[in-house]
């Protein structure tokens, strides 16, 4: 038997880690590795598992009152998703399995519309993610794939911008806060610069999105994707939006039930979008859970979490600055980013560093953050990352600053 | 089953099948599909001095789907373009809320426990989406 | 909070209902839509919540304990999965994000194999998700897509089969059961055409999992795809299981995270399978909860649930055949069947019906069941379908043709 | 702490990095890279008269990857082909069950803690793993 709470309301952030289950029951944990996984909000997980057990059903060709229960909740997940990128059309909100299913989705059905020598731009501090799929669609169809550097300070190097723009440009991918060093994409010249060319702009969303709602029509992008497991929500789900009119001009990527509209041994033609990019079953109770951790995240005080995101990280550059041969890597300055802090460790490596950090139940994570080309223009082939989220206080940084200390002492 | 939505109104109207048939000189005609369930609808209509002076469909479909068609059929006759358009939007009101709102057409007020099935409001709708796509084909010439 | 119970033992198939946490809190249902999704086993539930709240983190990179118990996690459900297939190894397991999924990646990375005029065979029979693939892989690579028609019984013409094998025979992608007829695959002369043209056979085994474990060795096939969903686990969730050789030599298909062994901006070198095929963060928790859901099935004393279930579909096709106007669609023998049925009722449409049957608490399915083919061969636009699991008993099979009879004097 | 895997042992082994550098005349030699986390091992070693002679290691890595180096740095010399298996068997034995099985190379029980972190099990062996790969290549003549 189940028994599931009504959702926590989190009145003030400090309230914010009894909203999450993991976390209410295991207070000695300091986990600092949400630009991985965050946990799971208690709203999320009591709408996933309420879902499963009074309204599981296959959606869309259903008229029994399980199915039309599951086709409302699955309606009203998409919906939620809109509120939460700024009020769009449900139409424009497509559910996949995660960034990576939309991005590749992307990569394939806009991909698709491009010709041999049109030209993609991305930036060397993408995750793989943003990366293997261009490089795969170089492969198929032979665009050009052109990369925009990073400053020496770990900033896409915006004053690159002009040269990287070649007369077919047709689209800018590039991710909207970077999952090593936490920088933040300075969007407002990139449109700009897009909007000039007739480019489309499209934004790997997935750091930002734990870090409150993201409005995309301000943000005047074209495309966005994220991941379920990133805000809060459950594993298993993730957005592409789109531009309807974009949408609408896109060939499907994956064939299947739903996506169809008539089909004939001959051949088959399209649903409208978003359905058309749905093939199959869909993830229904994680989209159900997203849409209910969307939904808790826009109730937030996110001027107050933000400001205390922003304290935290400057307690945690304050604390790792002073510490011998620790090297933060990318933006040292408050401007622009999200409470993601990665560094290196002369001569002691990432890995060791982790497992000592977890024995003083601290969780963070060291490697490549898949982001192998970053890590190479950053100078290091494995670096240790910190990334906080809402529920997070002072006693996490000063937990990680002193269990660090204390493996500086054991490793070197 | 006092809200079950095969109310004997909507049972009474499918079987009388009101308009059901084609039309010889129409001057509009549109055919539409719900790819979801695979229900077709024809309507045929033949504009007369601003009038609509007949009014024929065809129907596979289920039988909310036949039951709207036949209360096209019997009252889309001498309506003008405007009222069938206002009706179409009554229903759709009536579908959205489960609240006959006013000017509905009478006939159509069996549907209301429909409300409840959005799933089915399609298949009520796909008539009357179907005759005022056959206005406006009537309107520009191209029925 | 959440309270999570013991897994529940089945010890007798009566017990069924009790295990399914949606069956037991609505003792009135009669679900009988279990072809569009099976009901949530408690083990399935109980485990992925578990999960969420006790080792949520991302996996393979990770080294804190709580990243180390989510890869020890999603290492075993991979190995439940292999021991559900007949003992396989945990290697040959790619986690999707559903049968659709799955059979996407198939036509992409094994299509990418294939050349212009290299043939696929495939049958009438098939769910739209093992035909669209085809048809865009045929746009995509030239490749001719060949059709195995049906018997007049609905069952595949394997007559037909020495004609449908083209010289250039590369792969036969069949469904192993049908959705919509119930009919079960004659594997045997399948395969052994197939092997002795050189070609592979993939079976899309959606329909089949769900009445118990699956020895794909002893099958003789290549590739068996399914969801979880349909096997009593999550939702977001499917498997492609694949023979090491032939997975070996196949190129990635979705790319990001995970699924790579080094990038530079030249390009990437892929991983090895089972993670060549998994981009991105896979559905963790979703594939714990079908781990246990497997686990959990593979215990159930299956030759006394399978022949139970083949008495209540004699049952049911005893209790639709003397109604007017009733045509079952498919075979009416009890031979190499699983528990569905399909049947059109002359003057009735299939939504009216399901609606009627629904307010009878009686859940079935109406429409073309993503089978457009299979429903033009059978002469129908769209059909009604009874689809019995482990907990239905005789009560469910009354209570819809008693209904079914109520229905058919109100509607005609 | 005490069941770190950073005991004392392992450390003074990494620090003491036995066999760390290169040969000259190495009869085989093998790169091995863990994708996963970066750490990348180079061994090299001569054969004389069925032993090994000499073999030296370059380790990009973690502190218990450089250790296990260090350990085959310190007892491969002198051993046969044979042995050097042993004694990788023997390791993933170890790490394995978490209990050093007979014949384990003594330094090496010091790596027993890392039989609870399945995913540092890789780091441990690589240097084994580029060794025996060298030999296989010394025999080969490809070194
Ligand atoms: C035979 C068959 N194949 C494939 C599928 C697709 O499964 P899913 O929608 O879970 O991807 C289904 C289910 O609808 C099916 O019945
Ligand atoms: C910036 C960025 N993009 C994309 C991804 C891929 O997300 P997922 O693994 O959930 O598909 C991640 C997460 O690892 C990320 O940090």
């Amino acid at each position: 038997m189940i028994i599931v709470s009504d959702p926590i309301v989190v009145a003030s952030p400090s309230d914010a880690r009894a909203a999450f289950p993991l976390l209410a029951h295991d207070p000695g944990l300091h986990y600092l590795d949400n630009a991985a996984t965050s946990q799971l909000c208690a709203a999320a997980l009591d709408a996933l598992v309420r879902h499963e057990t009074t309204c599981r059903a296959n959606v869309l060709r259903g008229t029994h009152r399980l199915a039309e229960a599951a086709d409302a909740a699955y309606r009203e997940a998409r919906a939620a998703v809109a509120r939460f990128l700024g009020g769009v059309s449900a139409d424009e909100i497509v559910f996949t399995s995660g960034a990576t299913a939309s991005l590749n989705l992307l990569a394939h059905s806009l991909g698709a519309t491009l010709a041999e020598g049109d030209e993609v731009l991305v930036s060397v501090a993408e995750h793989h993610s943003n990366l293997v799929p261009w490089f795969m669609l170089r492969e198929r169809r032979g665009i050009v794939l052109r990369v925009l550097p990073v400053t020496a300070g770990g900033r896409i190097d915006l004053a690159r911008l002009p040269q990287a723009m070649g007369p077919r440009l047709r689209l800018i991918a590039l991710t909207h806060c970077s999952n090593v060093t936490g920088a933040v994409t300075a969007l407002a010249p990139l449109v700009a610069a897009a909007k000039a060319a007739g480019a489309l702009v499209a934004l790997d969303g997935a750091q930002a999105v734990q870090h409150g709602p993201v409005d995309v029509r301000a943000l005047g992008v074209d495309f966005y994707a994220f991941s379920g497991h990133k805000c809060f929500g459950p594993n298993g789900v993730g957005v592409l939006w789109g531009r309807r009119e974009v949408l609408e001009r896109m060939p499907p990527f994956l064939g299947g039930g739903g996506m169809v509209d008539r089909v004939e041994l001959t051949g088959a033609s399209w649903a409208a979008p978003p359905r058309r990019f749905e093939a199959g079953t869909p993830p229904i109770a994680q989209a159900v859970g997203l849409g209910a951790a969307l939904d808790w995240m826009t109730e937030l005080p996110w001027a107050a979490i933000r400001a205390r995101e922003a304290r935290l990280t400057r307690r945690l550059i304050d604390g790792l600055e002073p510490l011998p041969g620790v090297r933060i890597l990318g933006p040292r300055d408050d401007a622009a980013r999200a409470p993601i802090v990665s560094f290196d460790v002369e001569g002691v490596h990432p890995h060791d560093l982790v497992q000592v950090l977890d024995e003083r139940d601290v969780a963070v994570r060291g490697g490549h953050h898949c982001a192998r080309p970053l890590m190479a223009a950053l100078g290091v082939e494995a670096c240790t990352r910190a990334s906080l989220a809402l529920y997070n206080d002072e006693a996490d940084v000063d937990a990680l600053i002193e269990a660090l200390a204390h493996a500086l002492r054991l490793l070197r | 089953m006092s809200d079950s939505i095969y109310q004997e109104a909507i049972k009474t109207l499918a079987q009388a099948a009101h308009g059901a048939g084609t039309l010889e000189a129409a001057t509009g005609e549109a055919r539409l599909d719900n790819p979801l369930c695979g229900d077709r609808v024809r309507v045929q209509l033949r504009i007369e001095g601003g009038r609509i002076a007949a009014l024929a469909h065809e129907v596979r479909g289920c039988l909310l789907c036949r039951a709207a068609a036949a209360a096209l059929g019997l009252r889309a006759p001498g309506s003008s373009a405007e009222e069938l358009e206002a009706a179409a939007a009554a229903l759709a009101r009536l579908l959205e809320t489960g609240e006959p709102p006013a000017g509905l057409w009478r006939e159509l007020a069996a549907f209301a426990p429909v409300h409840a099935h959005p799933g089915r409001h399609a298949c009520v709708r796909l008539p009357f989406d179907a005759a005022i796509e056959a206005l406006s084909r009537a309107a520009a010439g191209s029925g």
